[in-house]
């Protein structure tokens, strides 16, 4: 089943062209991954999915519904969710409450039952606490529960903010490089973390990342975008031996 | 009162505590230290006599003075440590009426004495037994005015300038513009600012467009030295009146002789008024602060020498017997005009308009209240 | 055994409070401390509220007089010119000034940082002019005769009941989405937050206190004037939440503490005073940039510790992750 | 017609005033995005430094001028040596409360030294007054006029084009990674407090004798005009203060002009507030795309 | 004596012992790598040595010079180019006058021209940008910017955090060859890098940093093939 179509889509930013005719049709439960030189539009491609940016044409619809003008949070709350490339915490909450925040929308009580402290907020605050806990468990940060969260070495940040957006229980989940800043072992592990949460939550993820053996590991399909411009698509055996996308990405030889 | 009140020889205190409230800091502090100035003045003559006469003994006065910042809530705070921490017998002052509408509720619950030098706000004193002022209220200065330049300058149009967010300005205007009219004059510009604006040109643009024959600034010399220059500059000839916040020798420095050339405003008294206790103050002053005293310390002088009659007719420290006293005055001959309560805490008294010539006050008429 | 420490807490401190009023009342407490006190509690309601927006929600708002003057005059219609109970007049106030602040914040929030700054400012100072030019409520000469209904007790109950409710806000979902928006607005708005909305609920909630406020402070001044809600008195407010520590409501408490007593003892200084109270507050900032208190808060405004639960986690941390890999 | 023609002179009078102190509260507040609520309080000291060089030393207009921006410079400096540097990497709110203490200071400090009654700014400049088409201006308002345009220009080029202006630029931008190009940090934070307070002072010297009497708190008031401005035409930017200065002269005279003058202050920051409606960052200020 | 000698250096965070007295040295002329896992103290070696962060213990000298007691501004006078971790991007400055004020402590006019071109060359992307924002550039073009800036202030040692993050495969490969190349035209450089693979392949020699301390030392071929690094770094 389709989960998202984007159509047409072109940025224009003061003359410079940098998304053109962009077009993705993502199926339910696909792990797609997003490539391409520096500069390429990839990030803004997020940013127009995410409703960071309104593109200058064409249209994004998601479930059915055109969200090509709708706020972040009105798009998150239909289930995207996204990591950022330069990772954006709550740099000044603890880990637990970062993830807290994420379930903000699940939590049901008013402000009424907030001063009062109802058996309502009771319930719903302990049941937050609990699926956070269990999140952070699955992402091995609960012995961080209470750090701030700027404290977290990078590796772990990578981790919480993936944490993060999954708390908001999406449908498709964007990955803007999160393997950037790790070293080839840990980028490994990043990658089977993905392809495990992948499978058990049963997401759609869509990925930029620049390390291939991450892109190429598990990715069932993979886009290339080249000043702004799709210039091949196809499974990753396909991506590796395409002569454009050698000369504009990938260099002569393919680092194993 | 007499000697059966509570004030034996053996009670009697080694010294009498006057407070004073006023604004030491914050734009309007030269207010405060002007009255702190003449107060201490009157407190050092009492002294050097040996004290306020109670019953048969002299007694030192001392005084407290309370900053108020001229925040309402400061002066309520004043008030409350000069009467009971301090446990003044009377207090002095807030000169302005945003300060001294807060604390006339506590001197009055409180039973003790208030006697404000220039608090010209007719709240004040209202449906208050404990509360005096030594000066007159807004609107009997409008009136003065308005009076003056419908009968006295024939003006038939007139235009104001005031600070619409000052309420003794406020009140000066307005009671003029409602009595010039009632005179059969008209009001051909009623313009304002805020505290603290330096730029009067446009509402004085607007006033010369108006051409009046009148002009009213009932404001602080300060502002009105900058009005007169620019109302001069934008070409404005109207007669200029004004009220007793002129009165300060610094309205020359600021202004100007020249630009004072002819103008007139209303005061307490006049200063070449062949008052010889003015006169000595003056001088005194002079001598001691190395400043001529404006206003506010004439009436501070007065008002706590109000206080001193009233706690010395007293007899006794007994705050009931000293209200009745202050109360009971009559013809007090004060440097700011001769003063009597009749039934309420604002004096009888009567005012001048004074005419700026040569850099010098003269005497232009008195109007009785 | 929990509830019944809890009961016995605020029975204490209920009885503290009754104990102070009536040892005011029959004068073994001077009349001017008790002001002072009451002072201390009317501006520890403003400052906390004003840590709402500028500590919790990370906006820099600098007019919250300007709620406080609403509240102040609503109430003080209420009670001289209709004649109703104070406590009527009050709430009044409080709703009045919430609705306001809410109000101010839909154009508000289409801007942000220091142009809302300017926004909030400029809010301040339209009120105080139309004050000035209400005649109804006695333009600039103010209103006079409001019933000294503010006492001890009443100020007392209100500063502890605004403790209480900020602090259960601040430690629930809206609290946390505050400061969520306060550490990076992007992410927040990615975790499914109407920042616009959850803004103005803050501003709304802040400005209903500082009409609260207001209010007691006109029945405890039986007296209200435009001029003593200008923008000197946000920046008063400003230096007392900076002082204790923004994003702290214990440090909003100290601030409000330390600024009033510390001024109202240093009184006899007369002019000099203000030149030494700078210095200790450029001083303090010096020392302790975040303010007395920082963000940190004393144990008992903090809520119960998800330790507990936590602990359960941890021991087993790891282990499962891995199993299920 | 010539009613007309008064007020734009009046407006242009008072933006060129509003547009000065803006001018060195935007630069600072470009560079450490500090809200600097003392740069008010420089303004007065500024007009006292010439009302003391000019009574005390007797000295004529442009050396009195000269005289009072390098003490005030010196005054700018000292105080972000004393009381901004320490606070370099806090937060940037305690350093704008830092800067309320300051000002508060120097008000009180002043007024407890020099007594707070209001003093008359000697008259530095022989006024003039011409007649141009049936309005009254005078020399020291064209004056004001062209030096805040003037002012404008050379602390554009300033900070647009020469290397310690971009370096000025860049503080707000990263503190540290300066000290990796090898620029003293210290030294361009010097520079601009300097620039800073010398524009104050000019300000306050040309305040003082456009509006003679001078005293301890004057710079309130104007301070938070001047603030107002720098937002209106978008803080930050050196042509935006000139615009929000001139912007906001002209709705003061004209709020007063056109409508009841009781209103005006109301009148005024209503207007302010739908600007900023229209243009969210001040009217030069470019809508911000985030880059994320 | 080493160009860069770096004796017992110990750095704290509060409580946090980012560095427990680590030793190394980089000779003139070398290319010399730290390797290690996140949070092993690599980017605090570099901050220290260009005193953006001061030491609380230790010593470190650059051609006899102490640096600990130097102010930043000053080492880099001395000769030391730093690329810091996460850019450090003058973002409101357009790509231009980033790359200008890098020129800080250069004065000859020529010379500055010279480099200009020479950058250009090298990331043609950047001369395409050149009045963009820094801010608005993607994240491998401000990382591009960022070691633009460092060959044009050109000091003896350069310090490079992580030139080589967020960068598409086939520019990683250009600037590791642009380090060989100002390598061999004299500059000496200590790199830390994430891809250990590459960085120990063209590394005279390297160390391997764990938890503040070092553990390991060798030419960068030795460690490459050391099962260990294998192991830990390079993954499988
Ligand atoms: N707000 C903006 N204003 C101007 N130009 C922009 C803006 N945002 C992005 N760009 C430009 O658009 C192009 C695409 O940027 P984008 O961030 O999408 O690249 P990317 O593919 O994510 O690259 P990288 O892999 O380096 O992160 C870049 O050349 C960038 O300079
Ligand atoms: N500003 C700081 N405050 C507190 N702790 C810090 C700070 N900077 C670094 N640390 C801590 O010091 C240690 C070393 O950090 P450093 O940044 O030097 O590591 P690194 O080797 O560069 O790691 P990475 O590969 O993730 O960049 C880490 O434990 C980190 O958490
Ligand atoms: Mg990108
Ligand atoms: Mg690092």
């Amino acid at each position: 089943m389709s989960l998202m179509q984007v159509e047409n889509i072109t940025m224009n930013f003061d003359g410079l062209r940098a998304v053109q005719n962009f077009n993705l049709d993502l199926q339910e439960g696909e792990l797609i991954g997003l490539i391409g030189p520096n500069g390429a539009g990839k990030t803004t491609v997020f940013n127009i999915l995410t409703g960071v940016y309104i593109p200058s044409q064409g249209t994004v619809t998601f479930a059915g519904e055109n969200i090509t003008k709708h706020a972040p949070w009105q798009i998150n709350r239909s289930g995207i969710a996204r990591t950022f490339q330069n990772i954006r915490l709550f740099d000044n909450m603890t880990v637990l409450d970062n993830i807290k925040v994420a379930m903000n929308y699940q939590m049901k009580y008013k402000m009424f039952s907030a001063v009062l402290r109802t058996p309502k907020y009771r319930q719903e605050e302990s049941m937050v606490l609990k699926e956070s806990l269990e999140m952070l468990q699955l992402f091995n940060l609960v012995e961080k529960y209470n750090f701030l969260a700027k404290n977290l070495s990078y590796g772990e940040q990578r981790r919480l903010e993936i944490a993060r957006a999954l708390t908001t229980k999406p449908r498709l989940l964007l990955l803007d490089e999160p393997a950037a800043g790790m070293n080839a072992k840990e980028s490994e592990e990043l990658m089977h973390l993905i392809s495990w949460i992948h499978k058990k939550f049963n997401l759609t993820i869509l990925l930029i990342e620049h390390h291939m053996p991450v892109v190429m590991g598990i990715c069932q399909r993979i886009k290339v975008l080249d000043f702004g411009q799709t210039i091949a698509e196809g499974t990753p055996d396909e991506i590796k031996n395409n002569p454009k996308v050698i000369e504009a990405y990938l260099g002569e030889e393919v680092d194993h | 009162a007499s000697g059966s009140s509570a004030g034996g020889s053996s009670a009697a205190p080694a010294e009498i505590k006057i407070g004073l409230s006023g604004p030491m800091t914050g734009d309007i502090s030269d207010i405060g230290q002007s009255s702190k100035n003449a107060a201490e003045m009157a407190v050092e003559e009492v002294n050097a006599a040996g004290g306020l006469k109670i019953g048969d003994k002299k007694i030192p006065v001392k005084l407290v003075v309370g900053d108020d910042e001229n925040k309402p809530e400061s002066a309520a705070n004043v008030f409350q440590k000069l009467i009971n921490q301090d446990k003044v017998l009377g207090i002095i002052g807030p000169p302005t009426s945003k300060c001294a509408n807060a604390g006339a509720p506590i001197a009055e619950s409180a039973g003790t004495v208030m006697v404000s030098s220039w608090a010209t706000n007719v709240n004040v004193t209202k449906d208050k037994k404990f509360v005096f002022r030594a000066c007159f209220i807004d609107p009997f200065q409008g009136l003065v005015n308005a009076n003056f330049a419908a009968d006295t300058l024939k003006a038939k149009k007139a235009a104001v300038l005031y600070d619409v967010a000052s309420d003794y300005n406020k009140g000066l205007a307005e009671v003029f513009r409602d009595e010039f009219k009632k005179k059969g004059g008209e009001i051909v510009a009623f313009e304002s600012y805020s505290t603290g604006d330096k730029d009067f040109a446009s509402q004085l643009t607007k006033i010369k467009a108006a051409n009046p024959e009148v002009l009213f600034l009932p404001n602080y010399y300060n502002e009105v030295a900058l009005q007169l220059q620019q109302a001069k500059r934008l070409g404005i000839t109207a007669k200029v009146l004004g009220g007793d916040a002129w009165d300060s020798p610094k309205i020359f420095d600021l202004a100007g002789k020249d630009l004072l050339e002819g103008t007139y405003f209303s005061n307490h008294y006049a200063a070449d008024a062949d008052n010889a206790d003015l006169q000595k103050f003056i001088t005194k002053y002079k001598e001691k602060y190395k400043l001529v005293p404006d206003a506010t310390g004439a009436l501070t002088y007065d008002a706590i020498r109000i206080l001193f009659q009233g706690i010395e007719k007293a007899g006794s420290t007994d705050k009931k017997a000293i209200r009745d006293a202050v109360a009971a005055t009559t013809d007090f001959k004060g440097i700011t005009g001769t003063i009597s309560y009749k039934g309420s805490g604002d004096p009888v008294k009567s005012a001048v308009m004074i005419q700026i010539t040569e850099g010098k006050y003269k005497y232009a008429a008195t109007v009785n209240p | 055994m929990k509830i019944i420490k809890s009961i016995a807490f605020w029975t204490v401190i209920l009885a503290l409070g009754i104990l102070v009023e009536m040892l005011g009342r029959f004068e073994y407490i001077n009349p001017y401390v008790i002001q002072v006190l009451e002072l201390i509690g009317i501006n520890i309601i403003l400052v906390s509220s004003l840590n709402i927006i500028n500590g919790f929600l990370g906006e820099f708002a600098i007019g919250h007089a300007g709620f406080m003057a609403t509240g102040a005059y609503l109430s003080a219609i209420c009670t001289v010119k209709f004649h109703m109970p104070f406590a009527l007049g009050f709430l009044a106030a409080g709703l009045l000034s919430g609705l306001i602040a809410y109000l101010i914040g839909v154009p508000a929030f289409k801007t942000f940082g220091d142009y809302l700054a300017v926004i909030t400012l400029g809010f301040n100072m339209i009120i105080v002019n139309l004050l000035n030019n209400l005649e109804y409520v006695g333009a600039a000469r103010g209103m006079v005769g409001l019933p000294k209904s503010t006492n001890f007790i009443w100020v007392f109950c209100a500063t502890i009941l605004t403790l209480i409710i900020f602090r259960n806000i601040i430690f629930s979902n809206y609290g946390r989405i505050w400061t969520a928006i306060r550490e990076n607005t992007l992410a927040a708005e990615m975790m499914g937050i109407n920042v616009v909305r959850s803004k103005m609920v803050a501003f709304a909630i802040a400005g209903c206190f500082a009409g609260l406020a207001g209010a007691l402070w006109g029945h405890m001044l039986q007296y209200i004037n435009p001029s003593s809600f200008t923008y000197l008195k946000s920046t008063d407010m400003l230096t007392m939440l900076y002082l204790g520590g923004v994003g702290s409501l214990t440090g909003s408490v100290l601030g409000a503490v330390l600024m009033t007593g510390l001024l109202e003892i240093l009184r006899d200084l007369g002019v000099w005073r203000m030149v030494i109270g700078p210095v200790i507050l450029v001083l303090i900032m010096l020392t302790k940039p975040l303010g007395l208190f920082g963000s940190r808060e004393l144990k008992i405004v903090q809520p119960k510790s998800d330790r507990e639960e936590v602990q359960k986690y941890v021991s087993h941390a790891g282990r499962k992750h891995n199993n299920e890999l | 017609m010539s009613y007309f023609i008064q007020q734009l002179l009046n407006a242009l009078q008072l933006g060129s005033i509003y547009a000065l102190i803006a001018l060195g509260y935007t630069m600072v507040y470009g560079v450490l995005g500090l809200i600097n609520f003392a740069h008010g309080d420089i303004f007065m000291a500024g007009a006292f430094f010439g009302f003391f060089t000019a009574y005390l030393l007797k000295l004529p207009l442009i050396p009195t001028l000269i005289l009072s921006m390098l003490l005030a410079s010196a005054l700018g400096i000292m105080i972000e040596r004393i009381a901004y540097r320490p606070l370099r990497k806090a937060p940037r709110m305690s350093l704008i409360i830092t800067a309320l203490g300051i000002s508060l200071f120097l008000e009180n400090f002043t007024r407890a030294t020099l007594g707070g009654q209001p003093r008359s700014f000697p008259k530095l400049l022989e006024i003039q007054d011409f007649t141009f088409l049936g309005a009254s201006v005078t020399n020291l308002q064209v004056v004001i006029i062209l030096v805040s345009i003037f002012l404008m220009l050379v602390l554009r080029y300033i900070v647009q084009n020469t290397m310690i202006g971009k370096a000025m630029r860049a503080v707000s931008d990263n503190k540290e990674v300066l000290a990796l190009m090898g620029i003293s940090l210290d030294t361009v934070i010097m520079v601009t407090f300097g620039l800073g307070s010398a524009l104050a002072a000019t300000a306050g010297i040309l305040v003082g004798l456009a509006y003679p009497v001078i005293d301890p708190y004057m710079g309130i008031t104007v301070g938070w005009k001047a603030f107002i401005a720098a937002v209106l035409g978008g803080i930050g930017l050196i042509n935006g203060a000139l615009v929000g200065g001139f912007i906001l002269g002209f709705i003061e005279i004209f709020a007063a002009a056109l409508l009841p003058s009781t209103y005006r202050d109301g009148i005024a920051f209503t207007i302010l507030i739908i600007v900023l409606l229209l243009k969210p960052t001040g009217l030069l200020g470019r809508p911000v795309i985030k880059k994320v | 004596m080493a160009m860069l000698e770096v004796e017992g250096l110990e750095v704290t965070y509060g409580n946090i012992r980012a560095l427990r007295g680590i030793s190394f040295k980089v000779e003139k002329g070398e290319i010399v790598t730290l390797v290690g896992a996140n949070g092993a103290g690599k980017t605090t070696t570099l901050r220290t040595i260009s005193g953006m962060t001061s030491a609380a213990k230790g010593k470190v000298t650059f051609n006899g010079k102490d640096l600990l007691k130097t102010k930043a501004h000053h080492i880099v006078r001395y000769g030391i180019t730093h690329v810091p971790e996460g850019r450090g991007m003058f973002g409101n400055l357009t790509v231009k006058e980033n790359l200008e004020l890098a020129t800080w402590t250069r004065k000859s006019k020529a010379e500055v021209k010279k480099n200009f071109e020479r950058v250009f060359s090298l990331f043609p992307r950047l001369s395409e940008r050149i009045n963009q924002k820094a801010m608005t550039l993607s994240g491998g073009e401000q990382q591009m910017l960022a070691v633009a800036r460092a060959l044009m202030s050109q000091g003896e040692l350069i310090l490079l955090d992580e030139p080589s993050m967020g960068l598409a495969p086939i520019l990683v490969k250009e600037i590791f060859r642009i380090l060989e190349e100002i390598n061999k035209e004299g500059t000496t450089i200590l790199l830390v890098e994430q891809n250990a693979h590459m960085a120990l392949k063209i590394a005279t020699r390297a160390y391997v940093l764990e938890t503040g301390t070092v553990v390991m030392e060798g030419s960068g071929q030795e460690l490459s093939k050391d099962m260990r690094v294998k192991e830990a770094y390079l993954g499988g």
